[in-house]
């Protein structure tokens, strides 16, 4: 008997925890709202699903309980209601799996004309490489990565010359186009996200990993890692910076381009190194 | 004889091929009628190790697949310098030829074992054991030729540093299982000779009656491990 | 129907016993390197539970950090991470495996399918010392310089072996070790277990007959054996880029600025592999809880289970499906991008056969004479919890889904409660359960009803709140989220709920422990088979039984598991061997529905 | 009753008086050893010869599975064992084919993007 009550009170306390709560996600900043009608969709098939069960299983509790002379029913099997049951849950299964699967096919397929940027994570930093005027990201190599070339960008390449390489600094992306994100490690996995965005990747070392969205919302967002990457994984944190078109080329403008940062930095270094 | 153990008593004569799947798996007892426990469980354990073999191989399949780095040509690594001329692969040559012998050997020791022939029996063993012991020794050779020559298991002078990495993991792992097995046979062509299984006497290991099965166990482990040598040669060597 | 019915078998084949049994001369051999699997089974179980307690005591540092965050100044980002690695690792593989195969499997397997005792007593009795020994190198970590390792119970390399992380220099290499060692000493057990399932089996006791119970152990001993040689495989990679500089899983590296000597490799090469073993393992632990969670329900429900074909095929149908969907975890980790459509169909369909499952349970309380006793009470609730814990793997396991959730606190929230709390609420009540039997003794009821309450209602309260934080976006290994533009400060209150739930909670398996404990010596003597069970382990001749189980004959079986509350029968169960002539009847009736 | 057979049978079947298990004639060992030692000598030769391609290829794997095959059947006498355990033993190894397609997939991936981003400059 209280059984059956702490059941139900369970399945809708928690009905009525996840309509009232303060707990949701944060406003989406991204084209990546189909996702969130996608876990839309799983709610409700799933929440009927197990409003069902437990309801069902409740009232059992309390209609089947043992009362003086009480005696079960004996029934091995019913080939029909097993049926129907298996029959009714692969429908729910294929509603669930078929928008989800139309959506991936969106999250693996990069628009044509989206522009590529590159994200490099190192232990327990951000560091980012926009093409520069001629759109294209420069040629690197994971065996060129050096403290001066954080990108190991090849220093020969005519359209390595006016990359931006931004370190340590605040990711700057114009709003409404479509960006396709390389993610590339120094050292170990980690993994570029922003709750806005609803999209996240590894980025794993010795490889290049990819997605790419849309961002639809000018707003400063933070980056989190979300792999382990040792000790520093929660401070591991940048910022990204989504502005209108206009905002963002000037902000463009005053950067500094590859060919110029390689020759300051190596300066630098230079004179630390004599001192 | 005293017991029939190996004879399971209801193998129905009448149940072949498909009706005897279905009729195996759904009688009392035994799934596996006719086969003893340390066959059945040698068989599992088998199964098992064929995975942690297929793992390896698999990783070693992987990480040759993705690196950008020059793979050596294990063809000419592995070849030998005789009479003046190099003959591409031939130790590994050998050592196939060598292990497949020890294959016969055991094969018709089991055989022998059945039919209670203590000597013939010991004899087959010990020679299977030989012909392992001298894989495990040319095995060494190779070790030693191929360190000699600068390869680690952190790299080596000709390409990608994981072929000394998989090189050593695997036939180490491989040439671990063969050394097990020769002390193994060992123990066993002892215990055929000392006419264990003859009197049933009770195994250490088992706490169970020694009975001439055992030959066939330890078979199917040693014939195990020339099979795994059988992937290892065509995917490690002849890739 | 072939096997269901109530009637009589078959037919009996003559008895074929394999061989007499060891037997045991002094204190030592019968109780410390005892080769009786139910000794075995205890000192498993005892050893389990022991460092499942050092689990459950990081848990709690881990709330307290959570919940409290900046206020206990001993908890260090490098401990946290220790924590959480060695507290993941313990519960699922030492814990849970241990507890599940070397424990139940020890003790029911033999009992329950006729036998004397496992094939090969003396492997068996290894398998155990070796298992103390994995268990041992793993709290040696903690006493090494540096510490355990912090690399996350998953272990990923390069980080795993990498100065970023804690336990570096020694801990991996003890935890890699004994994950070697533990996987050495399972394979033992389990080939024994299977072996005896396989072939060991009374007469008349057909695969349709067996208990789910069995059924579940075994085919988890089976994907065992086949999904840690995958881990094995990985640990010993990992080793040798550890001790020896390889490169497997270790491409080029410049860490901190400096160049590694390391190139090439496939960091994800051994998440593949760890899953590969990894989602196996997860049902390694659910399959056990599925099999013995129905015989409690069919038991105290005094009603067959419904299904029982259905649930034998769901269970094989689940081993198997189990080792094509490892990639679900790594949906976000940057594998062949097309592999998520493969992988999330594989994932979903899974549902199909464990649905099948709930519903059996769930049916199967139907017209039944439901008895609220405490293992009952937690076999209902391990319903409730994994129906909830199994639906939001359905999110994860839909492709895009994951990708705002996956390395969430949903996550968390998730494994918790279809694998922290559902499989341990039936280790729960398989212990009432068969705690008589072990014994001989009655727990004490009020105690064990107030364990179940406390358990139950908090776990769920600690564990469902926890979803939520997933969708606002906390991460799950962060030692702390101090301000981000997403994460409201309100987000701060319910860590604090949850934290003090889980003390709540962690407390009152003090009291359980308590009970099972006194209970061996003030518990009221139990009846000889206090639940009117049908399966075999009840049958034997002496309570608790004895060496060599059966007294002078092994039983014959006549029936399957579940001839409960038969019409026409005068008791409303029928043990697994009572011959048809010898069954009670209450009035002439035939015996066989039509 | 799907087995309503009642037989019990016969204890010693297909068994000579002072032999039990698996019996042989010693024909059939020898003659499979010296196959084993063809086919390993013509695995050998594939590599002599210096074949590429698919042709080498397809012999390595023909070759290794026909080894393979016959050690396991023969000298491990899977091919007198009942279905029982005959599929008990093969099935399984199924998941790692599965496994080992996938890795192929993977690795294959790997390269390719090893190749675009990282393949100048080696
Ligand atoms: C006992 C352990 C257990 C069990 C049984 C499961 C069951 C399932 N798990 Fe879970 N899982 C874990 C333990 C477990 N999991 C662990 C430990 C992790 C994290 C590891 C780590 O990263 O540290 C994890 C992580 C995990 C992930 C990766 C998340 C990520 O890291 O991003 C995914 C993704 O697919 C997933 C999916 C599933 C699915 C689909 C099931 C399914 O089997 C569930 C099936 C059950 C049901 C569906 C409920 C019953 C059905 C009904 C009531 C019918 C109604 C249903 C419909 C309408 C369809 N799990
Ligand atoms: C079976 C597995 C299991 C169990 C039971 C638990 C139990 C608990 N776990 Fe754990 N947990 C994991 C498996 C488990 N966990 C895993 C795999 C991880 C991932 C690690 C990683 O990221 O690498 C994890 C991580 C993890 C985190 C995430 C840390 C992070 O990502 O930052 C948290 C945080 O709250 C947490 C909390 C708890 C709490 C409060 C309990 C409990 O206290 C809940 C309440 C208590 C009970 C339900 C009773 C438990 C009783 C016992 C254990 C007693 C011993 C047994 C017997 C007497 C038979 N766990
Ligand atoms: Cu970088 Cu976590
Ligand atoms: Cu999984």
């Amino acid at each position: 008997m209280i059984l059956a009550v702490v059941l139900l009170l369970l399945t809708v306390g928690s009905v009525l925890f996840h309509f009232y709560s303060p707990w949701w996600w944060t406003p989406i900043a991204s084209n990546w709202d189909y996702i969130d009608h996608t876990i839309i969709i799983t709610f409700w098939i799933t929440g009927v699903a197990f409003v069902l069960i437990i309801g069902f299983v409740a009232y059992c509790v309390y209609r089947f309980r043992h009362r003086e002379g009480q005696e079960a029913h004996y029934e091995p099997e019913n080939k029909r209601l097993e049926w129907w049951l298996t029959i009714a849950t692969s429908l729910g299964v294929a509603g669930l799996l078929a928008p989800g699967l139309v959506v991936w096919k969106d999250f693996v397929t990069v628009p044509a004309g989206a522009s590529e940027i590159e994200v490099m994570g190192q232990q327990w930093q951000w560091s980012f490489r926009l093409p520069g005027k001629d759109g294209v990201l420069g040629k690197s190599s994971d065996g060129a990565v050096t403290v001066e070339n954080p990108f190991g960008i090849n220093k020969d390449d005519p359209q390595a010359q006016d990359d931006i390489v931004l370190e340590a600094a605040d990711l700057h992306l114009p709003a409404g186009k479509p960006i396709k994100v390389l993610l590339r490690s120094k050292d170990v996995l980690h993994n570029f996200y922003v709750p806005e965005f609803r999209a996240k990747m590894d980025l794993i070392p010795g490889m290049v990993t990819y997605f790419w969205f849309t961002p639809t919302r000018t707003a400063k967002f933070d980056i989190l890692c979300f792999e382990l990457c040792g000790t520093g994984h929660y401070t591991m944190r940048g910022s990204v910076v989504v502005e209108d078109d206009a905002a963002y080329q000037t902000w463009l403008s005053q950067q500094t381009a590859f060919r110029d940062t390689y020759q300051r930095t190596k300066v630098v270094t230079k004179d630390s190194s004599v001192q | 004889m005293s017991h029939s153990a190996v004879a399971d008593t209801n193998v129905p004569h009448a149940h072949h091929g498909w009706s005897g799947l279905v009729h195996d798996w759904s009688t009392d007892q035994k799934a596996f009628k006719n086969v003893p426990w340390g066959k059945a469980m040698m068989w599992i354990f088998l199964l098992s190790d064929t995975f942690i073999f297929g793992c390896f191989l698999l990783s070693y399949m992987t990480v040759r697949m993705s690196t950008l780095d020059q793979w050596p040509n294990p063809s000419k690594v592995f070849a030998l310098h005789i009479g003046g001329q190099e003959i591409p692969l031939i130790l590994i040559a050998i050592m196939t030829f060598v292990l497949i012998s020890s294959s016969g050997t055991m094969a018709l020791a089991v055989k022998y074992g059945y039919q209670k022939d203590r000597v013939k029996t010991a004899i087959l063993m010990i020679l299977t054991a030989i012909l392992g012991a001298t894989f495990v020794g040319m095995q060494a050779f190779e070790w030693t030729k191929l360190i000699m020559e600068g390869v680690r298991p952190w790299g080596n002078p000709w390409g990608a540093p994981q072929f000394g990495s998989t090189f050593f993991m695997i036939t180490g792992f491989h040439g671990t299982h063969v050394t097990i097995g020769v002390i193994f046979l060992f123990i066993m062509a002892r215990k055929v000779l000392r006419g264990d299984f003859d009197v049933e006497r009770k195994g250490f290991f088992t706490s169970r009656k020694g009975r001439y099965e055992i030959v066939e166990t330890t078979g199917l482990y040693w014939h195990f491990v020339d099979l795994v040598w059988v992937f290892i040669f065509a995917f490690f060597y002849l890739w | 129907m072939v096997d269901v019915t109530p009637s009589a078998v078959d037919y009996v084949a003559p008895a074929h016993e394999e061989d007499e049994l060891y037997h045991p001369h002094s204190f030592l051999t019968k109780y410390v390197w005892s080769q009786d699997a139910k000794i075995i089974a205890i000192q498993y179980a005892g050893t389990a539970t022991a460092i499942g307690l050092v689990a459950l005591v990081l848990s709690w540092l881990m709330r307290l950090q959570l919940g409290f965050p900046d206020t206990f100044s001993f908890i260090s980002p490098e401990a946290y991470y220790q924590f959480i690695t060695v507290h993941g690792m313990i519960m699922v593989i030492y814990l849970l495996t241990a507890l599940f195969l070397g424990g139940f499997g020890n003790y029911l397997i033999p009992l329950m399918v006729g036998a004397r005792d496992m094939v090969f007593p003396y492997v068996n009795m290894l398998s155990y010392w070796v298992y103390l020994l994995a268990v041992l190198v793993l709290v040696a970590s903690f006493f090494l310089p540096g510490g355990a390792t912090g690399a996350g119970w998953t272990l990923y390399p390069p980080q795993a072996i990498l100065n970023g992380t804690p336990g570096r220099d020694y801990g991996i290499i003890l935890m890699l070790v004994s994950l070697i060692i533990f996987i050495i000493g399972f394979t033992m057990g389990g080939l024994n277990y299977v072996v005896t399932v396989l072939q060991a089996r009374c007469r008349g006791m057909t695969l349709m007959r067996l208990p789910l119970s069995v059924w579940g152990i075994f085919v988890a001993t089976i994907l065992a054996l086949l999904a840690f040689p995958a881990l094995f495989v990985g640990c010993v990679m990992m080793l040798f880029d550890r001790i020896l500089g390889t490169s497997f899983f270790m491409p080029r590296i410049v860490e901190f600025g400096e160049q590694l000597a390391y190139g090439g490799g496939s960091p994800i090469l051994f998440q593949h592999l760890f899953w590969f073993f990894g989602h196996p393992e997860v049902y390694i632990v659910a399959l056990p809880a599925f099999g013995i969670v129905s015989d409690l329900i069919s038991t105290h429900a005094r009603k067959n289970i419904f299904g029982y074909r259905m649930m034998v095929w769901a269970i094989v149908a689940i081993g198997g499906l189990s080792f094509v969907v490892w990639a679900h975890h790594m949906y976000v980790s940057g594998m062949n991008p097309y592999f998520g459509f493969f992988f999330a169909t594989t994932t979903l369909i899974i549902a199909v056969p464990t649905a099948i499952k709930v519903y059996n349970w769930v049916l199967t309380l139907w017209r039944a004479n439901i008895h609220l006793t405490v293992p009952m009470l937690f076999a209902i609730a391990f319903i409730l919890t994994f129906v909830n814990g199994g639906i939001t793997g359905l999110f994860l396991g839909n492709v895009v889904v994951d990708v705002p959730l996956s390395d969430t606190m949903f996550v968390v929230a998730h494994f918790h409660m279809v694998m922290g709390v559902a499989p341990l609420l039936v280790i729960f009540g398989a212990i009432y359960h068969w705690y008589p039997l072990i014994t001989g003794r009655m727990y004490n009821n009020a105690l064990g009803q107030f364990h179940f309450w406390v358990t139950f209602v908090g776990a769920y309260l600690i564990f469902f709140p926890m979803h939520y934080l997933g969708f606002v976006g906390v991460p799950r290994r962060y030692f702390e989220i101090n301000d981000t533009t997403f994460v409201p400060a309100n987000v701060h209150e319910l860590n604090m709920f949850i934290s003090v739930v889980a003390l709540i909670v962690g407390f009152a398996q003090m009291v359980f422990l308590y009970n099972i404990i006194s209970s061996i010596w003030y518990g009221k003597k139990a009846e000889r088979n206090p639940w009117r069970a049908t399966t075999l382990e009840w049958q034997t001749p002496e309570v608790p039984p004895g060496h060599g189980n059966w007294g002078k004959e092994t039983p014959v079986v006549y029936r399957w598991a579940y001839d409960y509350s038969v019409p026409g029968v005068a008791q409303d169960y029928i043990p697994q061997n009572t011959p048809p002539d010898d069954v009670p009847m209450a009035k002439p009736h035939r015996l066989q529905p039509a | 009753m799907a087995h309503a057979e009642t037989q019990q049978a016969p204890v010693h079947h297909a068994q000579s008086h002072h032999a039990q298990g698996q019996q042989h004639p010693i024909g059939i060992y020898l003659w499979i050893w010296g196959l084993l030692f063809v086919l390993s000598f013509f695995s050998y030769l594939v590599d002599y010869f210096h074949l590429h391609g698919m042709l080498r290829w397809s012999l390595i794997l023909l070759f290794m599975i026909l080894k393979a095959g016959l050690i396991v059947a023969v000298f491990m006498h899977m091919a007198w064992e009942r279905l029982a355990l005959i599929y008990a033993i093969l099935v399984p190894p199924v998941l790692l084919l599965v496994f080992v397609a996938l890795m192929t997939l993977e690795s294959d991936y790997t390269f390719l993007i090893r190749e675009e981003f990282f393949g100048i400059g080696r």
